[in-house]
């Protein structure tokens, strides 16, 4: 045959087995073909009448050539290889993998929201900037802030548009600030986005009972500290009780609190971070709003604030006009864009659409139901694993496999995965740092009771028969990957693979 | 309406039960009662999924789209086709409610999607490594001159005037954390003139630029060598299925928005920001990278690697902040470039050339209509209008055209023009039609 | 556990293994629920005052009582436990299990088209009724017939609708006759349909060659017969080259010819069954024309036929009328109704739409590749298995085992339980009746050369080693199947399990 | 365009030569040269895929729908909401392009499905066992009356008046071949007045009848006993979620159309054909049949079975001809009434009967609008308009409503009006306002 492997070939699907899918390198022939463009009757001038010779590529770009038939095995075949929440449950700690409502991906398909350009004048899309109003209002009264700007497309960017408000806000006060305070067991992108931000990391203790530990803390807080960045509940799970305390001590000297949203899904209709005493917040609506995963995005980052820093939001944000209309409005201040336009929009609706659906009962339910799941496992696992902080936690818990491994060899990845074996997504290991082969459980509102119970079921028989742990898992599509060899020899592309090749 | 947390209330006096509580109240014991949300959240209750379809549905039909309004608006997002296969293989519910492959064993559909999406991008750059996302191009814009900065260790950065004007206003605006000081290199008659000499860190350039115009990047990249800089390029995929890649004129970062490949104009997100680089740099590439490797077995397997970069283990250190990315629209485009193939994309670059060809004579045979630029463009023009760019715009969404993107003063005003395959001959007739009866 | 199965638990998706996936009854857990309705303020009587009390339901009906989470779970996982064209060949013979252009999927979800209701004026449905009406043209001209009707569900009902219009012909004629006459290689619906028709089945034999015995047919040929049912391509993939003969023989005796078009695919564009000398036509569209087959339907197997007995066609038909409108018209001397509408229109649609995107040129190309790969395959696999009827075919072909069970205790059935192994799907087995041991493969058009490469080496490998394929299959999500047992336990419904319930 | 097709012409030159053959002709050496459709298929050439689209979306807009036509007309076919997961879900590719489960080792998915669908129309029935679907509710009752006649070895039937004409219908096109003999029972005022004796194989009634009236079943299986005949129960499986079985009255074989659970109105099909029966005439069980048994190590497996029923084994003794069913709607359909529920089933019927009351109250206030016929109804009846229907019907579709089903002489005229739960009570009222002005 001229060239490439075989296309309509399940060897791939699970189904199947356990064989390997070919890359669409290799599914490729010369001059074969999918696409497919509309008639349009425009004259056919040639690629030369149309590019300078010096501009002119000289040969066309090496792509896949496939069927359209080939192209939907190759895809289906491989998304056959794909754990995700619609198969199963998914306990990933801190990412609050929830069942995303099909009604959502209705809303977001809509020829109305998807088709239009953003450049598009006002007139024409009133619509979508009376949801991004409503949706920003929405949020101000979750979090109980004063505005939001929805330009942010994921949490690390929002965190890092909160920086730089508290930034521009401090250079209006007149000083220049240089220091961020971030508790031990917080989320990677904090310290990231402090740096980004133009700030030194300075990093505060947890105390026995896993919260920040005040003494401590008063003891970083200088005028020289331009905030502090908390979770709340923490990434431990717990809710800072002495928040109060923690606001008034930042706020004396002239800090702003920022509060990162990754676990907003506990406290939805119970507190909020505005009346915590937080300036700045971020959501990732892709955790607390049924927004997707998409495999690693796209999720939206909005951060809301309160009335002082309003004006330094990025613009520009929908606002009612003298006519009644909605026009465009860039804040005095503003810090300026974030996004090239609007943000994540069609992740934007679909956040819209779950909050409709939800209504504020709805969403007090939401944290409810997480919350319980959570002290539910927590509470039925003690027996099994060790429990750092063993108390009443909110809607996720960190448990350790530190005695396990001592005793049995088993490490928080074995417990990961084992768990796949036994079809359950892993949880979240190795953080927070803070906790030894910690394994951050987050069950989220919609699975059931009987989930729960057959998810805890799992975790005691690994507990109790951890022999032969460090095989598993052993019914997955591949077997335990080998991540040392992928940074030892990488190849980040199939043109940097090694082997020779016989085709494209 | 609490719709979709399952529980029934047996099953939630059970549960309390088991935890000694007596009521979900108590589930919140650990929360000061001073901060406790007195009343509940002061927000309607919730809907029921055909209520919430009304609407949404109701919001949507509001908007002016494709075919009441047929687009001629570009400037970084662009009407192109999703043929139906790239739809629906998206959409398969296991790439869409994953998470970042964490466990690689169970996520070699996302891993492998990412690894030939990768290998793509590379091929567009003309580089050999690109990473699995950013968020837009204006994200990857200051991604890459975060690296250059960093590999340079200069902070200063000439950037052409001929880069988006939004992506430009982005990178700005992260400048005020990073530090960078950011030189804007003015255009002359549409390409950028750069200095002569200066020491900087990176010659930021589009290709072609915001105006549409074919910049010269053999002299960019003599710019960037005098200063010691890296060259930065800010390309456009679709124009690479004729252009030279940006590699073969020997730019170290390409960085891009991929949004024209398989993922409607969305109101501008979510977009894909495209990032590849020269192999030298892969210590500081930003966001998440997908390597091959083996199992226990033996059998290819995909993992995230080089995970030391990134900020879950590199924390204050990291290259990047960036965690969620924008995978699934990753996939997307490595689906549709795959349904375009070799052929496919030359002949989409041909098409929306030919059609922006077609346009732009058709605009400049009309009264007070004349080039902005005399530079030679591809796929966007910019035209000079008799009557306010902004008041053409206004005056022929009346006639069922989004005429382009009203440029700003910075370019002496204007009209972005941008032409894609799915404009007709007939559509573009018309457009002149109308653009004649507005700008009298 | 008040009650249920855990619902969120991907154990049964292959990608975790191969455990069983329980029923959504076991997933039921009481007084959960998924459903939700719109606000409509219509007064909220109650059932008694709705509904006379001897009619009253006295207690709700039992179904599944699951949240929208669990129920995506649980059908999301059976999904994954189904093989599909989207993941593989699947050279099912006579079935034309071909790829089905996914553009289809979205002519099908039009609102415009799948929002209509059937009985509305048809003023309102004037682009329903032109799509059928270019339908039914289209399909004449690819069968060279004179009218169609759109009516009939599936293949099988297209012949009974033909089998009523041959009975109406005939009693027209003036003389009812008894007979039909079928060939040995004939599929079971044709015999059933003849029944079902009124008719007395005559079966004719297959010749050496495969084609049906000129000489045997005339001895069966008298003024009693009714007509003869012909696939041609017939079921072995063979061109019944003595077609022109056989229907003027028919035709002598006052005959009808009815084409099963089953086989249509093989011959689009290259001849015509109305050029044949066919009387009546049936497709199927699920076959030929990309309506994909759905796990067993829903099909669409339209009947057209020749001017003499047009009048005989199931109504309404589109025409136009006097205004340039469409109009609905019933023939006069109409059958009646076949379906309770217009047939499986959305079917219909598909149909139309794959038929616009392929054009005259690319169907004549559907026939060409469809008969290429399978020749191709007939004779890369003359080595390893029998081909009875061994000499150049159309769009199939039918192989044997016979041979390899002799020598090596490899049935039909074992190449077919290793062919999933394999990672395909395995051809039909023991079809047509006439050749022992029977393996009836159909790669279709579009499976590439490289794709058929790897089936014929994976049945090449099966022949080779024929070593405990009676266990096969092995890498499936289920192994062999006990079919006996399902018949002599019969377990219909999950309300007949034998085993205790605890819930429901 | 021949576009689904792979090869490339290098691929087809091998294939052929491999053949030994010369040319694509030469595959059909086979055919008689005189039968050879000379100059090809009298067809325009193929389209490309958004050609395709936009022809297709042109017809799609001609044809009035919800919102510009708010649908008041039933007939068999309803106005039910399908929602996101339903839809969803049903059309995973796996259910989509699989065949019938022939090697059930890889056709689990669709096997379970089946049989979950089976126990949930066994259960609306009130019979013990249901078959895989049938193609309508016509064809169902088609299959309904051949098994009565088979089981009972007479082929005179009894049929009411109130069964829906259009089934009524088909069944009399397909007695053609079977040789039943149809009797026509008329109604008196609204339900079925039985013969006092006779002979018969079978007595068919519906519940509710075409007109929405509530049939008298014990009545109906009273007459069948004094018959000697099967008592064939033609059900709306939505009003079940309010009225007894139809088994509990007694039915041996209950059929209906399954539509209104999970598929849109779709000008009339796809549709489906429910049909159960007691366990006791399992061997003449029309169509597919899937029962739960094991794999060969144990396992819990689903297969089709009881196959020598079937017309592929059976061939002219078969039960029936089907084959090819209604498969993926019969999925929809076991989603949906899952999605439904216990609590949703019932609420589904509360709702559509309030909206009838609502709208009957409505219409009768209006002057010269009175009830076709005196028996209660419950989702849909029928109303003498004092302008003929089919005026009303025209009339009202310029008001953006589709006002009913015109009924025929045989029911003396009249209108036949369905409302569903889609149904606002703003929608009632402007269309029972709209309704005042047509019939003035
Ligand atoms: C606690 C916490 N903070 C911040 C983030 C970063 O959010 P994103 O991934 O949306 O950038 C995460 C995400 O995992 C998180 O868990
Ligand atoms: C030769 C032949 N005839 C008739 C039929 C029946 O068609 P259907 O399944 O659409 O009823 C088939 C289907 O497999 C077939 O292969």
């Amino acid at each position: 045959m001229t060239g490439g492997a075989p296309g309509g070939r399940a060897l791939s699907a699970p189904i199947m087995g356990r064989a390997e899918e070919p890359t669409v390198f290799e599914l490729s022939s010369p001059g074969r073909s999918a696409w497919s463009f509309r008639t349009t009757g425009v004259p056919e001038w040639t690629a030369e009448e149309l590019v300078p010779a010096d501009h002119l590529r000289p040969e066309p770009l090496a792509l896949p050539e496939v069927s359209e038939r080939d192209l939907v095995g190759h895809v289906t075949r491989l998304s056959a290889r794909q754990y995700s929440v619609d198969l199963g449950a998914y306990p990933l700690g801190s990412c609050t993998m929830k069942y995303n409502p099909k009604l959502c991906d209705d809303a977001a398909g809509l020829a109305g929201l998807a088709g239009a350009h953003p450049s598009a004048p006002a007139a024409l899309t009133q619509g979508w900037m009376e949801l991004l109003a409503d949706l920003a209002a929405r949020l101000c009264a979750i979090t109980g802030m004063h505005a939001a700007t929805l330009q942010p497309p994921a949490g690390a960017a929002g965190e890092l548009t909160g920086l730089l408000l508290m930034r521009a806000w401090h250079r209006d006060q007149g000083r220049q600030r240089t220091k961020v305070i971030i508790p031990d067991s917080a989320h990677g992108t904090n310290p990231a986005s402090v740096t980004l931000g133009g700030y030194t990391t300075v990093t505060v203790p947890s105390d026995a009972r896993g919260c920040v530990d005040v003494a401590a803390l008063r003891e970083r807080l200088d005028d020289d500290v331009a905030g502090i960045m908390l979770t709340n509940p923490n990434t431990l799970g717990l809710f800072e009780e002495d928040i109060a305390e923690i606001a008034a001590a930042v706020h004396e000297v002239g800090g702003l609190l920022y509060y990162d949203g990754a676990n907003l899904n506990a406290i939805l209709g119970v507190t909020r971070p505005g009346d915590m005493g937080f300036d700045i917040v971020h959501m990732n609506l892709h955790k607390t709003f049924a927004v997707p995963h998409g495999g690693g995005g796209p999720g939206a980052g909005p951060v809301a604030v309160s009335e002082r820093l309003a004006p330094y939001l990025p613009g520009p944000l929908p606002i009612v006009g003298d006519d009644g209309a909605w026009e465009w409005f860039t804040p005095a201040r503003s810090i300026g864009r974030v996004h090239s336009w609007h943000g994540n929009a069609l992740a934007l609706a679909r956040a819209y659409s779950y909050i409709l659906a939800n209504g504020g009962d709805g969403l007090r339910k939401v944290a409810e139901a997480a919350v319980l799941n959570a002290n539910w496992l927590r509470q039925r696992l003690r027996g099994s694993y060790d429990m750092p902080y063993d108390r009443p936690g909110m809607h996720e818990f960190v448990a350790s496999a530190a005695s396990l491994k001592r005793t049995a060899g088993l490490k928080a990845v074995d417990v990961a995965k084992r768990l796949l074996e036994e079809g359950f997504h892993a949880p979240t290991v190795y953080f927070p740092l803070i906790v030894e082969e910690a394994l951050m459980i987050e069950p989220t509102e919609t699975e059931s009771p009987q989930t729960m119970e057959a998810l805890a079921q799992a975790l005691e028989r690994i507990a109790a028969d951890p022999e032969g742990a460090s095989a598993a898992p052993r019914s997955t599509p591949v077997g335990r990957v080998d991540e040392a060899r992928a940074a030892r020899h990488l190849i980040p592309t199939w043109d940097a693979r090694p082997e020779p090749r016989t085709s494209e | 309406m609490g719709h979709f947390v399952p529980h029934t209330d047996a099953e939630i006096a059970e549960m309390l039960a088991f935890l000694g509580l007596s009521s979900t109240e108590d589930l919140f014991a650990t929360v000061p009662e001073a901060l406790r949300l007195a009343g509940g959240l002061a927000m309607a209750p919730g809907l029921s999924e055909p209520d919430v379809a009304a609407e949404m549905g109701r919001l949507a039909a509001v908007n002016a789209v494709f075919p009441q309004l047929v687009c001629f608006a570009g400037g970084g997002v662009y009407d192109h086709e999703v043929p139906a296969a790239t739809r629906s293989l998206t959409f398969r519910s296991e790439f869409v409610t994953a998470y970042t492959p964490y466990q690689p064993e169970v996520a070699q559909g996302v891993l492998q999607m990412l690894f030939e999406y990768q290998t793509m991008v590379a091929r567009l750059a003309g580089l050999e490594v690109a990473n699995a996302s950013l968020y837009d191009g204006a994200s990857a814009l200051v991604e890459g001159v975060n690296l250059a900065v960093a590999a340079s260790g200069r902070s200063t950065v000439w950037l052409s005037r001929g880069v988006n004007p939004s992506w430009r206003s982005v990178l700005e605006t992260f400048s005020a954390g990073t530090g960078h000081e950011l030189v804007d290199v003015a255009l002359v008659d549409g390409v950028t003139a750069w200095p002569a000499d200066g020491q900087v860190g990176a010659v930021v350039v589009q290709y072609p630029n915001y105006l549409g115009c074919l910049e010269d990047l053999g002299e960019a990249r003599r710019a960037a060598d005098r200063a010691g800089a890296l060259l930065v390029v800010v390309s456009d995929p679709v124009s690479t299925g004729l252009l030279r890649s940006p590699g073969s004129f020997g730019a170290d970062v390409v960085v891009g928005e991929g949004q024209p490949f398989g993922t409607p104009m969305s109101f501008g997100g979510p977009l894909l920001g495209l990032f590849a680089c020269r192999m030298s740099h892969i210590r500081r590439l930003p966001g998440r990278l997908v390597g091959e490797t083996v199992d226990v077995e033996g059998r290819t397997a995909y993992v995230t690697t080089l995970r030391t970069r990134e900020q879950d283990i590199r924390r204050e250190k990291a290259s990047s902040n960036v965690c969620t990315n924008q995978t699934l629209i990753a996939v997307a485009c490595a689906i549709q470039l795959s349904w375009l193939g070799t052929g496919g994309l030359r002949e989409l670059a041909l098409r929306c050339a030919r059609g922006t060809r077609y346009t732009r004579h058709a605009l400049l045979g009309i009264d007070g209509v004349a080039p902005l630029v005399g530079a030679p463009t591809l796929r966007e023009f910019a035209v000079r209008t008799p009557v306010p760019a902004a008041t053409v715009v206004e005056r022929m969404a009346d006639e069922g055209f989004l005429a382009g993107v009203a440029l700003s003063d910075e370019f002496g005003g204007g009209l972005l023009v941008a032409v894609t395959e799915r404009r007709t001959r007939a559509e573009i007739d018309q457009y002149a039609a109308a653009f004649e009866k507005v700008v009298r």
